[in-house]
């Protein structure tokens, strides 16, 4: 049982040493990859993920990712890697994978709607995401860290897309009615947990995504979401952290020559 | 008229290769309308071409063969495997993707061992080296040959090794019992009433309406392009209940109307005269 | 027989037509003349593409070949010269096959395999009347079993077909000739002479099949006369259907 | 995988001259020799038993991630031969200190040439190759998998007892786009991720199930570091093009475009029991490991128009036929000699290891 | 996923009949080489057995060790059978962008047949590896501007495949199984020369202009076998030696391998494939030569006389085409069209 | 220096001094060697499409004559089938067969069957093995008027072309031309399928219904 | 029936010798004077007009020169719009001057998803239909060109040769549209595609008419079913 209920309703401490309303160490680099037209390098916890962004660029490539938007505006197509090393123990995801697929159409649509896809048509914006480890939040990790690596590469987008996970304090099978809502939620918890991942557009309460798998009661529901979007409002605040002191970085750099 | 010197003269001046790859069938027409009235193989139309087979080539396969007929090439290799009675999901035997094959998967039920512990499992493979015409006679005879070719090790379940282990001795091993021995025959009509055969039917023979029809046996690939209705029979000898004779085992025949009664009387009898033939081949390579 | 045989039920294709009969019940669809991908096209013809699908699962090796074969006879039917470069494309929708004891068994899938084949011809037919392509003609097919005591067998039973010594396939043109013959089993030319005669009563026209063989012949299509006749018949109800504001 | 310069035929034919001159100069200026400069670091992921991060100067990237697991080794059980081969051997060892010393010793000596090379497990994620049996992964996976496996002193450290042994992944992630061959690059990653992996010390003992020690730090580098006794080092893919009768090391995009022929160089260490004891201190004595040829470049790239004759000097055309015997032998000996670029390239890496 | 492509066998894995080795059979002892180290094993080698394709010719080593009698079930030794088939050049498909010269492509496939273990239809890494090897070796070989805008492909199938010694049984199922699983054995080597070989007589027989031809060869360096029976080979040191054209099953340890395509008339090699531990051969110290010159020149001698068995292949086929075609074109030059 | 009676693939012909590579042979490090296997010959033409300049050299050129492939096997097969695996690809200039596949309002497709030499000489054509994508562009029908051009005027699908290379064109179609009096439509088929005659420079008859159809006629050679 | 070889007796005895014999759709003439048919359906004969043919009502529409249909722009190139007429069949071409003076300065713009009302000029197996949106002799758009706003049905093809025959309520046995004109106005144009545009006043009324023309074709209703639902439709306006 990764969240000793007993101890956690005395202590309200979660096992990583966490309160219910607490994110992880969320650490997070801009334009890591030199080649690269838009990179950052994310960490939330021990999820770690590398995104690289190509584009937007003529022509687009033919199915991959999930792409969209109609021809007068660009597509945005998402590669995610899942390396095999990235788990607890070893595991081969195969490209075709249902479930990686199906975290690429989330991530791509989720940018299609943000981006402002008009002002690049017949072209393509490529977001590749390579995993390198994960424990938890990793549908969350992937969001934030194209955001920033697009914000790198350039692409006018209306605001931030910021995400995390948010959980219930028990499973749904002992449905307590003291479940207490969880924020970010690391592996272990995950395997045991309900959760849900959110994501909003910048600091407000407009939600762009949200996926939920598994099962919780509906009262739950409305807590958890809030914690999630209020967790969003944090993430955001460190993501604009990040970026602004990178952009700093530059400025000092312009100035030197 | 003036067409005489056109239609006539032209094709003549293109030498055959050409006239064959442009008009196929006013090239075919030529030919078996022509006094000997041969293909352009050189064959009668009733003509087939003896099939050359040499069995037991291949090292790891239990039997196999490869069956030349004109420039059909097919080699097929029977691989028995053990397949342990417990992880046995359904009981189909191993067929290939012959139609045929589901009908006489019978002769590989018979290589099916009666013990509970394992039975052997048949992988045959034929790969076809080059084609030209109908493959599947070709195909068939391969397959056949390599089965009369197969001979299983002698197998018996090995307690203390939990496994089933095999005689490395050929003398211990047996080969397949195959009922009968059917040989598939196919051939080709060309009909030259559908179009107005091209140039030549402008002769004397005009073409549209009253078209001539050939039934030409064992069609190579070119004449296989010109001839849409197909008919394939297999026959063998009768099986013991019913006397001796020929019996047939498998009637295909699509693509057009030609055949009728009396010329399915006539394809068969070709059948059972195909059918010495390339038994005594098939037979003469064991 | 409108219980047995349904013109046009699907709205959406260009023709359709759905047959029951034996324990099989398939629905045809004809959409054509459509384009065609660059790849199959044909200069002076129209290409014909099949499509069948089984009551389970999806289309395997049989499937393949059946598709091969009637492919083939409806190439002799469909006026292909009149679309040149064109698709028609007909899909055949097994929706129900009789319940065998042990499908599960593969040596006996090939004799299905042949009893299936009359109704997927005569359906697709149907839907291809209904489409209104133009046709150089039509035909009727039907399936006769051999019993092992060698009489012969007209809608053979699961069992029957089962047990049956050897099956035959055979489809007649409205102009008499033999469209097609698909034969297994272990028989001779006599019986499958007879067959053919058999065959040739119960599917051309009723002038020319004897009185002896009024009894319920053809594909269950109610009421008694050969193939054709209720071929007919179904074209003419159409016809009817459709000029209904003719009269009046 | 033609990496695709954007030069014109005759700045190719003024490339491929001034590299095949007798003191041929290259682009940047570099003697044949030299490589360009790289970033790495090691042991950055916690998950792993082992990772690295390389960076190249044209700015590609990977990241090399192993992971080991124990297993069954299918087949196995003690046969008489083996049983016989512990007896005999287990004459030698009296002057063992420890207990465990003394089995580490032991399951050495019994693991030689029981190594079997499905322990070992290559695989490569590349960005843009939509298939993972694309041609180029494949060749480049199998050509990496070569050399681990051609090293008997690694397959046979990964038997750990009668029925059980180590499985290693090595899982390879190319984070940039391949603009040129990426095999060296890979290749020194995966050296690295190696020399970096440590496997737990297993306590039991080599004929029961295997226990480990599940402190990290008593776990046992995979590749013994030089100067302990079975000091070895992980093999490395060097890529070597040649220009009429010169050798290039590390080329750029642009020489690879103009190579005549591109050669892969595999090369590892001896094993100590291998090599008896005459070796230098520090760097083990190298070996060839394997060697490929690779398709130059050119001859995918669209070769300029078809006029006939080879002599002539208008644009350069890549050449026909194959490569001079002596050429690969002048290719191998560099890598290979005392002092030569294979030590070289090896000294550097490890200072990214222990740096 | 299920195959639908063919009639599958019952589901289940099935296994390779595992024969009791009863000590009282020949057959079940590891052969033994025969013939002299410099000396490679018969080639049988002939073209134009394909007539459906543009260029064909098929390939056989004859097994070296005498065959035995059969008395047993599976023959321990087999002999590389090899099928090759040219088509084109023809023009590309849609789908490949123009280019201003021959595109060449080799497909290897193993027939599921042709190994000790059974193979699957679709290739698998080390086929496909093979394929890369192949097309290497050919890729010099061609004059590829005089066919703009045109593809070849080289299509091999083998029918059997020398099968793999030692290394390859101990390696268990070689990368024929898992993904990018374990390499598979020694055999590959030969299998690989002999692609080469058999391709470049097929790519002559198609009549598409080649600057040479290219002849597959193998050297490897073997440890004499004192001992048969060790296999923990290492500790005991018997002297090594170089041999040309291995036949793995004849060897207790293959220690190096080295092949190469090599063109004789040019003195160039178009492909090199070596793998293994080549130290401590006889003579090294002194010599010049590293190891792996040694190597590599024996490898060369395999190819040259591999060679002798392609020109005689090829003159004979020529001849024979030369006399059919006599009525059919006068041999006067200019007639001849479709070169460069 | 003599030439060999049969020459392989590799296999050295002559110093580059002394003669020219044509078909067949290739140059390397100045000798000329045979590049296919077949009967070497030697021949002063002064039209040599392969030497790099123009000059007529005084040099021989030495050719080695493509054999197609054949079957080895007992029996010789039709006449056809030897042949048509020979692999043969248009050049610009050459005068080629084809069948057109489709008609468009700006172009015709052509199934190109049969490479003629550049010369359009029956006896040294090579049959295509499976046909190659051509084209005749509008204003490439013919010489005069072009811009009236209906391409339903000149062409139906099925009639047999007379045409010439004009370019390798783009990557899926060589570009042909039919502006020349010999070339163009040389066999028509009627709507009944009746094989027609031409009547003039753009008119084809059915012998049968005597119904007359427009095309872009070829002058009978 | 198909493939059925029609009698000499059955073809109208040509009462002027010079009017040679039309044949409608669904007959094949193959020479010297065999007529069989290729559709199945009821054999209609118009001795004045001499003409003979098949009815039918169902499947898809082939284009026929002359023929009026309604067909929607994809998209346009240099100077042709490449417009359906059936789905999944190849596109007709459309001049971009093929219209009531249209000159290169004034053609007018159709965007992709336009609707057109159009005639086919050139209809042949081989080639793409071509149409046009006026008459080249003439140069007068006679009522074609663009159809903006309103709805498109889609309804047999039978029905719109109905809607199609000059006199309706005679020949055609419709009277339901004018019926329904009495009450509602409308703007009507039928496509021999089996597509007809409808545009009145409100989104009401056109649906109301479009519904109408559906349930007359579908449940192929005579005359005074035609009134009775024109009647209980009008009540609901």
């Amino acid at each position: 049982m990764p969240l000793d209920t007993s101890t956690y309703s005395l202590a309200l401490l979660r096992l990583d040493g966490r309160r219910w309303n607490e994110l992880r160490r969320m650490h997070a680099q801009i334009s890591t990859q030199p080649t690269a037209d838009g990179s950052s390098y994310l960490e939330m916890g021990n999820t770690k993920v590398i995104c690289t962004v190509a584009g937007p660029a003529e022509g687009r490539k033919a199915g991959g990712g999930g792409g969209t938007g109609g021809d007068a505006n660009a597509m945005v197509q998402v590669e995610i890697g899942i390396a095999g090393f990235s788990g607890v123990d070893r595991k081969r995801r195969a490209r075709g994978d249902k479930r990686t697929s199906e975290m690429q159409l989330t991530v791509a649509n989720a940018f299609s709607n943000t981006l402002f896809t008009h002002l690049y048509p017949h072209s393509t914006i490529l977001i590749t995401l390579y995993v390198l480890s994960q424990d938890g939040s990793l549908l969350a990790a992937c969001l934030n860290a194209s955001t920033l690596a697009l914000i790198d590469a350039g692409v006018p987008m209306s605001d931030y897309i910021a995400a995390c996970t948010s959980g219930s304090t028990s499973s749904y099978n002992n449905n307590d009615e003291a479940a207490d809502p969880l924020l970010d939620l690391n592996g272990t918890e995950e395997q045991e947990l309900p959760f849900l991942t959110v994501g909003t557009l910048g600091a407000g309460e407009k939600v762009s995504v949200l996926v939920m798998e598994s099962r919780v009661q509906a009262m739950r529901l409305e807590g958890m979401l809030a914690v999630g979007v209020d967790g969003c409002k944090q993430v955001k605040e460190i993501l604009d952290d990040v970026v602004r002191r990178h952009g700093k970085r530059i400025l000092l750099e312009r100035v030197k020559i | 008229m003036a067409k005489q010197p056109i239609s006539a003269a032209q094709p003549l001046s293109f030498p055959p290769s050409h006239f064959a790859k442009l008009a196929p069938r006013s090239y075919l027409h030529a030919h078996l309308s022509s006094s000997n009235g041969r293909r352009p193989s050189g064959r009668l139309p009733h003509e087939a071409r003896k099939p050359q087979i040499n069995t037991g080539s291949l090292t790891h396969c239990h039997g196999s063969a490869v069956v030349r007929a004109g420039d059909n090439a097919v080699v097929c290799g029977i691989r028995a495997e053990i397949l342990n009675a417990s992880d046995i999901v359904d009981c189909t035997p191993a067929t290939k993707p012959e139609e045929l094959e589901q009908r006489y998967g019978t002769d590989e039920e018979d290589s099916q061992r009666p013990e509970i512990k394992a039975y052997y499992t048949l992988h045959i493979t034929l790969l076809v080296l080059s084609l030209s015409g109908p493959p599947f006679p070709t195909i068939w005879t391969a397959l056949l040959s390599a089965l009369r070719n197969t001979r299983l090790p002698k197998a018996w379940w090995d307690a203390d090794r939990q496994s089933v282990i095999c005689s490395p001795l050929i003398s211990d091993s047996k080969p397949l019992r195959l009922n009968g021995l059917p040989i598939a025959m196919s051939c080709g009509v060309f009909n030259t009433e559908k179009d107005g055969a091209g140039l030549v039917s402008q002769n004397a023979d005009g073409g549209g309406k009253d078209g001539k029809k050939w039934i030409l046996c064992d069609t190579d690939g070119f004449e296989e392009g010109c001839c849409e209705e197909e008919i394939t029979v297999v026959v063998r000898e009768r099986q013991a209940a019913s006397g001796r004779g020929m019996e047939i085992v498998r009637i295909e025949k699509c693509g057009g109307g030609v055949v009728g009664r009396e010329e399915m009387r006539e394809v068969v009898m070709l059948a059972e005269e195909r059918w010495k033939v390339v038994k005594e081949a098939v037979e003469g390579s064991a | 027989m409108t219980k047995d045989v349904v013109l046009s039920p699907l709205a959406r294709a260009d023709g359709s037509a759905s047959c029951t009969s034996n324990g099989y019940s398939v629905i045809a669809a004809v959409n054509g003349p459509v384009e065609v991908q660059r790849r199959d096209e044909i200069p002076e013809e129209s290409a014909i593409d099949v499509v069948l699908r089984p009551a389970i699962g999806v289309g395997g090796v049989r499937e393949r070949h059946l598709e091969s074969i009637i492919e083939k006879t409806l190439r002799q039917v469909i006026l292909v010269s009149a679309h040149p470069r064109t698709l028609i494309q007909i899909t055949l929708q097994v929706v129900a096959a009789p319940v065998d004891s042990n499908a599960s068994n593969n040596l006996h899938q090939s004799a299905s395999n042949l009893s299936l084949l009359p109704i997927l011809l005569q359906s697709s037919m149907l839907a291809l009347l209904s489409t209104s392509l133009p046709l150089t003609m039509t035909f009727t097919s039907t399936l006769i079993a051999v019993s092992r005591s060698g009489e012969l067998v007209r809608k053979a039973s699961v069992k029957a077909l089962k047990e049956a010594a050897s099956l035959h396939v055979l489809a007649f043109s409205s102009l008499g000739e033999l469209l097609l013959a698909e034969s297994e089993g272990a028989f001779d030319v006599d019986i499958w002479d007879q067959v053919y005669r058999w065959a040739e009563k119960d599917c051309r026209k009723s002038d020319l099949g004897d009185p002896t063989q009024t009894d319920d012949v053809d594909m269950d299509l109610s009421k008694p006369g050969s193939l054709e006749d209720s071929l007919r018949s179904i074209i003419e109800e159409k016809a009817a259907r459709e000029y209904r504001w003719k009269e009046s | 995988m033609p990496p695709s310069t954007l030069l014109s035929p005759s700045e190719l034919s003024y490339l491929h001259s001034s590299l095949s001159l007798d003191l041929p100069i290259r682009p940047d200026a570099r003697s044949p020799t030299t490589f360009r400069p790289l970033v790495a670091e090691t042991d950055l992921l916690p998950t792993t038993n082992g990772s690295a991060r390389l960076c190249f100067a044209d700015g590609s990237e990977a990241i090399v991630g192993v992971k080991a697991e124990v297993e069954r080794t299918i087949g196995a059980s003690s046969t008489s031969s083996d049983v016989f081969a512990r007896g005999e051997d287990g004459d030698g060892d009296t002057k063992m200190q420890s207990a465990e010393e003394e089995m580490n010793e032991e399951r050495r000596r019994l693991a030689r040439g029981k190594g079997q090379d499905s322990w070992i497990e290559v695989t490569i994620d590349m960005p843009g190759f939509a298939r993972d049996d694309d041609g180029v992964v494949v060749f480049l996976a199998q050509m990496l998998q070569e050399g681990l496996v051609a090293d008997e002193g690694l397959r046979d450290r990964l038997w750990i007892g009668w029925g059980w042994h180590w499985r290693i992944y090595v899982d390879i992630l190319l984070l940039t786009t391949p603009n040129s061959y990426p095999l060296p690059l890979l290749s020194l990653t995966t050296h690295l991720a190696l020399l970096a992996t440590r496997l737990p010390a297993p306590i039991s003992r080599i004929d029961e199930d295997p226990l480990f020690n599940d402190d990290w730090d008593a776990a046992e580098p995979l590749y013994p570091p030089s100067g302990s006794a079975h000091a070895s080092k992980p093999p490395f893919t060097l890529l070597v093009i040649s220009v009429e009768d010169n050798i290039f090391f590390d080329p750029s995009r642009e020489e690879l475009a103009v190579a005549d022929a591109v050669c892969a160089v595999t090369v590892g260490t001896i094993d100590a029991p291998v090599s008896s004891g005459k070796r230098r201190e520090g760097t083990p004595k190298l070996r060839l490991l394997s060697l490929r040829i690779i398709d130059p470049p050119a001859r995918l790239a669209a070769a300029t128009s078809g006029t006939e004759a080879e002599d002539d000097q208008g644009a350069w055309r890549p050449a026909r036929g194959g490569m001079k015997r002596a050429v690969v032998g002048k290719m191998v000996k560099v890598v290979l000699e005392v002092g030569g670029v294979g030590e070289e390239v090896m000294t550097g890496l490890e200072g990214f290891h222990d740096g | 996923m299920a195959d639908r492509r063919r009639i599958n066998p019952p589901s289940g894995p099935t296994i390779t009949p595992i024969f009791l080795a009863s000590p009282s059979d020949p057959p079940t002892q590891p052969p033994h080489r025969t013939r002299p180290p410099h000396e490679i094993r018969k080639i049988f080698l002939k073209t134009g057995l394909t007539p459906s394709a543009s260029g064909s010719a098929y390939l056989e080593l004859e097994p070296s060790s005498s065959p035995k009698p059969t008395t047993c079930v599976d023959r321990s030794t087999s002999a590389l059978k090899l099928t090759c088939t040219v088509h084109g050049p023809r023009p590309l498909p849609r789908s490949v962008p123009f280019s201003p010269h021959l595109l060449l492509t080799a497909h290897v496939k193993f027939a599921p047949f042709a190994s000790k273990h059974r193979r699957g239809y679709v290739r698998d890494t080390s086929e496909r590896d093979l394929s890369v090897h192949v097309e290497t070796a050919l890729r010099g070989l061609l004059i590829s501007e005089r066919w703009p805008k045109s593809g070849v492909d080289v299509v091999i199938t083998i029918l059997e495949a020398e099968d793999d010694g030692p290394a390859f049984t101990e390696g268990g199922s070689g990368g024929a199984g898992d993904g990018a699983g374990g390499l598979s054995g020694w055999g590959m080597m030969s299998v690989l020369s002999g692609c080469m070989t058999v391709a470049s007589a097929a790519i002559a027989d198609a009549g598409i202009d080649c600057s040479d031809l290219v002849s597959g060869g193998v050297a490897a360096v073997v440890r004499q076998p004192s001992f048969p029976h060790t296999q923990t080979g290492a500790s005991k040191a018997s002297p090594k030696e170089i041999v040309l054209d291995p036949c793995p099953s004849e060897h207790a340890d293959i220690l190096a391998v080295c092949v190469v395509g090599y063109l004789r008339s040019r003195d160039q090699i178009t492909e090199i494939w070596t793998r293994g531990d080549m130290e401590g051969l006889p003579g090294e110290e002194g010599s010049e030569q590293s190891n792996f010159e040694v190597l590599l020149d024996q490898a060369v001698e395999a190819a040259v006389s591999s060679r002798l068995v392609l020109d005689a292949a090829l003159k004979e086929a020529t001849e024979y085409k030369l006399q059919k075609m006599a009525p059919a074109l006068p041999s006067s030059g200019e007639k001849v069209k479709g070169s460069d | 220096m003599s030439l060999p009676t049969l020459a392989l693939p590799g296999q050295l012909l002559g110093a580059f001094s002394r003669y020219e590579p044509g078909p067949g042979t290739h140059l390397h490090e100045s000798n000329v060697y045979a590049s296919l296997p077949g009967r070497p010959t030697a021949s002063t033409s002064s039209h040599n499409p392969s030497s790099k300049s123009s000059k007529p050299s005084p040099k021989q050129t030495l050719t080695v004559t493509r054999l197609p492939s054949m079957s080895a096997t007992a029996d010789p097969g039709p006449v056809s089938e030897r042949i048509s695996n020979t692999n043969a690809l248009p050049r610009v200039g050459d005068v080629v067969l084809g069948r057109v596949t489709r008609c468009m309002t700006r172009q015709v497709n052509i199934g190109i069957l049969i490479v003629l030499g550049a010369s359009g000489d029956n006896e040294e054509g090579m049959v295509c093995a499976n046909e190659i994508q051509g084209v005749v562009r509008r204003e490439d029908v013919r010489a005069t008027e072009k811009e009236k051009v209906v391409i339903g005027e000149g062409f139906r699908v099925g009639d047999l072309v007379r045409a010439v290379v004009i370019s390798l064109g783009d990557q899926s179609n060589y570009y042909l031309t039919t502006a020349k009096n010999e070339l163009g439509v040389i066999m028509a088929k009627s709507e009944y399928r009746n094989t027609m005659y031409p009547i003039s420079w753009k008119e084809f008859k059915d012998p049968v219904t005597g119904e007359t159809e427009t095309r872009k006629v070829a002058k009978p050679l | 029936m198909p493939g059925q070889v029609l009698s000499e007796d059955v073809l109208p005895v040509p009462h002027k010798s010079s009017m040679p014999l039309k044949l409608g759709p669904g007959l094949r003439h193959a020479p010297p004077s065999t007529i069989t048919t290729s559709l199945a359906g009821p054999l209609c004969i118009d001795r004045k007009k001499n003409a003979i043919w098949v009815e039918n009502n169902s499947g898809r529409y082939i284009p026929q020169t002359n023929d009026v249909i309604i067909a929607t722009v994809h998209h346009s190139s240099t100077d042709w719009y490449h417009c359906s007429i059936t789905p999944y069949t190849t596109f007709a071409q459309l001049p971009q001057l093929a219209f009531e003076g249209a000159t290169k300065k004034t053609r007018p713009q159709l965007t992709s998803g336009g609707l057109i009302y159009a005639r086919v000029v050139a209809a042949s197996k081989h080639l793409d239909p071509e149409i046009a949106c006026y008459n080249p002799s003439t140069g007068k758009s006679e009522g074609l060109g663009e159809l903006k706003g309103g709805m498109v049905f889609d309804i047999s093809l039978g029905m719109a040769r109905r809607l199609l025959l000059n006199k309706q309520r005679e020949e055609g046995k419709l009277v339901i549209l004018e019926d329904i004109a009495e009450q509602v106005a409308f703007e009507i144009a039928v496509g021999r595609n089996g597509k007809v545009w409808i545009s009145a006043n409100g989104v009401k009324e056109t649906l109301l008419v479009g519904k109408a023309l559906q349930t007359v074709d579908e449940e192929v209703l005579n005359v005074d079913e035609q009134k009775k639902l024109a009647k209980k439709l009008l009540r609901q306006v």
